[in-house]
């Protein structure tokens, strides 16, 4: 039990990539991707938690204290959560690229780029 | 101890600079004309080498060290992120400068832009690679390697007109940003196991720590990005597909330098961080075995194509191979040999790459079987095509020339005799291609090929310009540069003694961490073995470059020979194609592949590690 | 107790990302995506980091199957 | 590769990994221990620094680079979908498709969540050394917020809100801005992206230095960028229509 979260993490990245591999339209694929990508920051947030401990937040009140999650993890992820939108949004827009010029977006269609 | 000399100003504003003129240009880009928007982009580049020159020469002493955000390290430890400009990695960053700006110059008669788009994207791309190559934090080269990539997928598909562009863009980018998650699991794994980020932090715990399955897992995961970018088979596939679809003047870019930027981080992570804990014979044996295989994979599927970008993409693959080969020997040497071939190439293969968009922009095409001898009139091209080409198999006294030899006196005094064999033969199989291609297009030599629907052909290819009775002047200069560059690079010592000097300061483990963490001074080193011209180095340049052109002949006029040897050669053949068909431009094959990739690495690396 | 919740949430994320990538019909993995959104803001506040999921929610369950949405709309209507 | 052989492989593939990663992962320390060396180095410099909230101590000031890098990719990203996007020369804008009837509770819904996502957006970014967010998070609100006045039914309303050139601008802004801040950390101070300004008290508004600057500027940037972004892609959802009888080739029989 006190690994399941890292077994989450790395099933979701096999997850993205299974569905990638068997997907039949571009965009399924590109969220897919994102799924997977999902799996990096459960692997993060689940390497810096620790138990009982509260946020990394002290406000105007609280007493700061060291014992707190980690926050660095948190802003690896922030930076992680990011990264996904934005190439998430890319690879859209290659999609609706590849739609207009090929009338699909079935990868098995797409044999333009071969050998 | 001292962290804030002037030259450590020089890192940071490397990076930055072209990231605020990609934002002038968006900003204003719209009114300026076009001239202006050529001169600015250029200027910015122009001024980016300069920075990396100027770093470049102050690391003849050692690393510049740069504390982002001043958070400089008490007694070794500190939560800000560092900035490590050594020779190899700071000449990585001159050389991605020097290209961009052969590249933009080129590009002055290129494209009828919309607005400023194309220019602020390569800014940023240059800000990618130059941060990449010096940044001495685990998951900031994350950072900068998906800078590199989103800026990357945008330019493949810049010729959104063109069908194949954007199919070659969206199979770069699902595969370069997976192998990219995967390099965070493993930064993810090695975080939890030693709690830091820094290289040369991480590296400090791990050299007191246990041999243990996480931290073989790791660096797989780590280095399984680096090398999808570094297009290791079987993480090659998307290179071809992108490189026969991107402008040319990003081609060069891809081919020149951000490949080579792969294999760089997968040696600056092992020296770095895992050199301590993991043994080199193990890794040694790893890297050589799909080296190896790399370099044949890539030099066969080179000589089997007819589109000229998709051929030259191809033979980059398979050069990348014999760089981790040179480098995989895992000493000074070796690496020395490996950043001079890695120069040297970057000169041929980019001049040969602007070549072909000069053919595009002229004829139309780049598929060597419709231009056959359609290049006649073009003496100045013809002439560029083939002294690269000769470059590229070897030719001496040119810096590929250079930098082969130094690789395979490495792998000879490691006793790997098959270093020279492989290098040789690679640089035929390629330079033949390239010679073939060149003296089909220039000279019309040889029968007109028969069509083969199986592959895919360059006639689609969009024009990137009007089209050019003549080869502009920028264009000219900008190939001649490259060539020349690489001529210098190989004849002119200093050049390759810096490199050499800066091998051995980039294999060495401690005093990196010496001092970016504690800013102690850096030990004066001697030059490596072997880095000069030999005999045996020019004999065998010698060597491969004569078979290149046996390659070429054969290449041109082996229909007849072929069919007189098919029973012969007919398991060769089925190999062939066996994995032409491979290549399929799947985006779902490519995944797979990838997870076998990382599967067979691990095996490679863990397996002998069992107790 | 604390562990359960974890336990739970961490479950709920993996259905939803096996979910997400067993629906097949793009359009309507906007919405199992949106879903998968909220059950990992739903982890990062069990895990105690309110930022990240401010983030996720912003991202994950409103932005990215916005565009998702759209990118859909345009493929099909092109069609 | 055939599908079958496809899965074969995959499988293969996906078991080697699967197992790779199950190794690793039981070496890892237990899930919530005690072991988190950076963080102990990382929450005092936080407070040393006046920043009530770490997450953004780290992100702004201790590993700024990394975010100053971030705020580029999602920059490059916009230059990046905006340029393949761009309409192509078989596309004309022919008017928002009508999008059907518009059901007066969502409509109202739209007008009323509006302002209330606009203020919350704002109040995310300006305290986000105090409390959860920070200029990210209220710059995707913002911008997504701005967007439910589509859900209200009024794309002509959203156009007029919208006038994407300045967006462009807010986000170059942006962008420099933040890098432009850090070269003045040069100036001032020792190195690049320094915390210059005074760290003043714990939790109050005006604290932790040049965090609530930067906080502030990749709001504009965060929010501007995502707003020309999802432009492009209404644009190209609700405005462009593919004209297929100009690249349509005409069959033999027709040409008679």
């Amino acid at each position: 039990m006190s690994h399941y979260a890292y077994f989450v993490a790395g099933a979701l990245v096999l997850v993205g990539g299974f569905g990638i591999a068997r997907s039949r339209n571009l965009v399924h694929a590109t969220i897919c991707l994102s799924i997977a990508q999902a799996g990096t920051y459960v692997l993060l947030m689940a390497v810096g938690y620790q138990t009982n401990a509260p946020a990394p937040v002290f406000g105007s009140t609280a007493k700061p204290t060291k014992q707190v999650v980690d926050p660095v993890v948190q802003s690896l992820c922030l930076t992680d959560i990011v990264v996904s939108a934005t190439v998430t949004a890319l690879l859209l827009a290659l999609s609706i690229q590849i739609a207009k010029r090929h009338d699909t977006v079935d990868p098995d269609e797409l044999v333009a780029l071969q050998g | 101890m001292n962290f804030h000399s002037g030259a450590a100003q020089l890192a940071p504003l490397a990076i930055v600079i072209p990231i605020i003129a990609a934002a002038v240009l968006l900003s204003v880009g719209r009114w300026l004309p076009r001239t202006l928007i050529d001169v600015l982009a250029t200027g910015t580049a122009a001024a980016t080498v300069g920075l990396d020159a100027a770093l470049f020469a102050h690391t003849a002493g050692g690393r510049v060290v740069t504390w982002a955000s001043n958070w400089t390290p008490k007694h070794g430890h500190s939560v800000g992120i560092v900035l490590v400009a050594d020779r190899v990695g700071s000449g990585a960053a001159l050389l991605a400068g020097a290209l961009m700006l052969c590249a933009l110059v080129f590009s002055w008669r290129y494209f009828d832009s919309v607005e400023a788009h194309f220019h602020a994207l390569m800014l940023l791309f240059l800000a990618g690679m130059t941060g990449f190559a010096l940044t001495g934090d685990l998951f900031d080269m994350f950072v900068f390697f998906e800078l590199m990539g989103a800026v990357a997928y945008a330019l493949t598909g810049f010729k959104v007109e063109d069908p194949t562009s954007v199919q070659g863009a969206l199979n770069f980018g699902i595969v370069n940003s997976f192998g990219a998650y995967l390099t965070l699991m493993g930064i993810g794994l090695i975080y939890a196991h030693t709690g830091q980020l820094g290289l040369a932090q991480i590296g400090q715990v791990l050299d007191r720590s246990p041999l243990d399955a996480l931290v073989v897992i790791a660096f797989v995961l780590v280095v399984t990005g680096w090398l999808v970018k570094a297009a290791m088979v079987p993480f090659h596939f998307w290179l071809a597909d992108a490189h026969a679809v991107a402008p040319t003047p990003v081609c060069v870019m891809f081919s020149g330098i951000m490949v080579e930027l792969g294999v760089y981080g997968v040696f600056r992570v092992y020296w770095t961080t895992f050199s301590g804990i993991l043994p080199p014979d193990d890794i040694r044996r790893a890297l050589l075995v799909l080296g190896i295989l790399t370099a044949v994979v890539g030099a066969v599927m080179c000589l089997m194509q007819r589109h000229l970008k998709r051929l030259l993409a191809y033979s980059t693959i398979a050069h990348v191979g014999l760089f981790i080969c040179a480098a995989a020997t895992l000493d000074d040497s070796g690496t020395a040999g490996a950043a001079v071939y890695v120069l040297g190439h970057a000169g041929a293969k980019s001049a040969l790459f602007l070549l072909a968009g000069v053919i595009l922009a002229r004829y139309g095409s780049v598929d060597e079987a419709t231009l056959h001898g359609k290049g006649r009139d073009a003496k100045a091209t013809a002439v560029l095509f083939a002294v690269a080409g000769l470059a590229l198999s070897g030719l001496p006294p040119f810096a590929t020339s250079l930098g082969k030899a130094i690789g395979e006196d490495a792998l000879l005094a490691r006793g790997y005799w098959i270093g020279p064999v492989l290098f040789v033969a690679v640089s035929a199989l390629t330079g033949g291609a390239v010679l073939r291609a060149g003296a089909r297009i220039f000279l019309g030599l040889g029968p007109v090929p028969a069509e083969d629907q199986q592959q895919t052909s360059g006639d689609q290819e969009e024009r990137e310009t009007q089209s050019l009775p003549r080869m502009p002047a920028t264009m000219m200069l900008a190939i001649v540069t490259l060539v020349a560059g690489c001529l210098v690079c190989g004849i002119y010592s200093p050049i390759t003694h810096a490199l050499g000097r800066g091998a051995t300061r980039f294999v060495d483990h401690a005093g990196y961490a010496q001092q970016a963490l504690f800013g102690r001074a850096a030990h004066s080193v001697a030059l490596p073995t072997g880095i000069d011209w030999t005999t045996l180095g020019v004999a065998l340049g010698l060597t491969s470059t004569v078979l290149a052109l046996l390659v070429a002949a054969l290449g041109l006029y082996a229909e007849k020979i072929r069919r007189a040897a098919e029973r012969v050669l007919d398991p060769f053949a089925m190999v062939g194609s066996g994995l032409r068909r491979l290549h399929s431009g799947h985006v779902g094959d490519y995944i797979t592949w990838v997870f076998i990739g990382v599967t067979a690495l691990a095996a490679l690396v863990g397996i002998p590690l069992r107790q | 107790m604390m562990t359960a919740v974890v336990g739970l949430a961490l479950t709920l994320v993996l259905f939803a990302g096996v979910a997400v990538v067993l629906t097949s019909d793009p359009r309507r993995q906007a919405v199992t995506l949106s879903l998968f959104g909220l059950s990992l803001t739903v982890l990062f506040i069990v895990l105690q980091a309110p930022d990240v999921a401010l983030s996720q929610l912003a991202v994950g369950t409103a932005f990215v199957p916005l565009m998702v949405l759209l990118a859909v709309s345009k493929i099909r209507g092109g069609r | 590769m055939s599908r079958t052989a496809r899965m074969w492989l995959l499988g293969l593939g996906l078991i080697g990994v699967g197992v790779c990663y199950a190794l690793a992962a039981l070496d890892l320390p237990s899930f919530g221990s005690t072991f988190h060396p950076y963080r102990d180095m990382a929450v005092p410099a936080a407070v040393a620094h006046g920043a009530a909230n770490a997450v953004t101590s780290i992100v702004f000031d201790q590993r700024g680079l990394d975010t100053l890098v971030e705020e580029i990719i999602l920059f490059g990203s916009v230059i990046g979908a905006v340029a393949l996007l761009r309409p192509s020369r078989e596309e004309q804008e022919h008017g928002p498709s009508p999008m059907g009837r518009v059901l007066e509770p969502t409509r109202l819904l739209g007008y009323v969540m509006l302002p209330t996502t606009l203020v919350i957006g704002v109040d995310v970014v300006t305290h986000g050394h105090l409390t959860p967010g920070g200029g990210f998070q209220g710059g995707v609100i913002l911008a997504t917020g701005l967007h439910l006045l589509y859900v209200a039914g009024s794309y002509q309303a959203l156009d007029r809100l919208r006038p994407v050139a300045l967006f462009e601008h807010g986000e170059a802004i942006g962008a420099a801005g933040f890098a432009i801040l850090g070269i003045a950390g040069i100036l001032t101070s020792a190195a690049y992206l320094t915390n210059m300004l005074s760290y003043g008290t714990l939790g109050q508004m005006f604290s932790a230095g040049t965090v609530p600057i930067l906080n502030a500027i990749v709001g504009v940037e965060v929010a501007s960028g995502v707003i020309v972004l999802l432009a492009r892609f209404f644009d190209q959802a609700v405005l462009l229509g593919h004209q297929r009888e100009s690249i349509s080739v005409p069959q033999p029989g027709e040409l008679r």
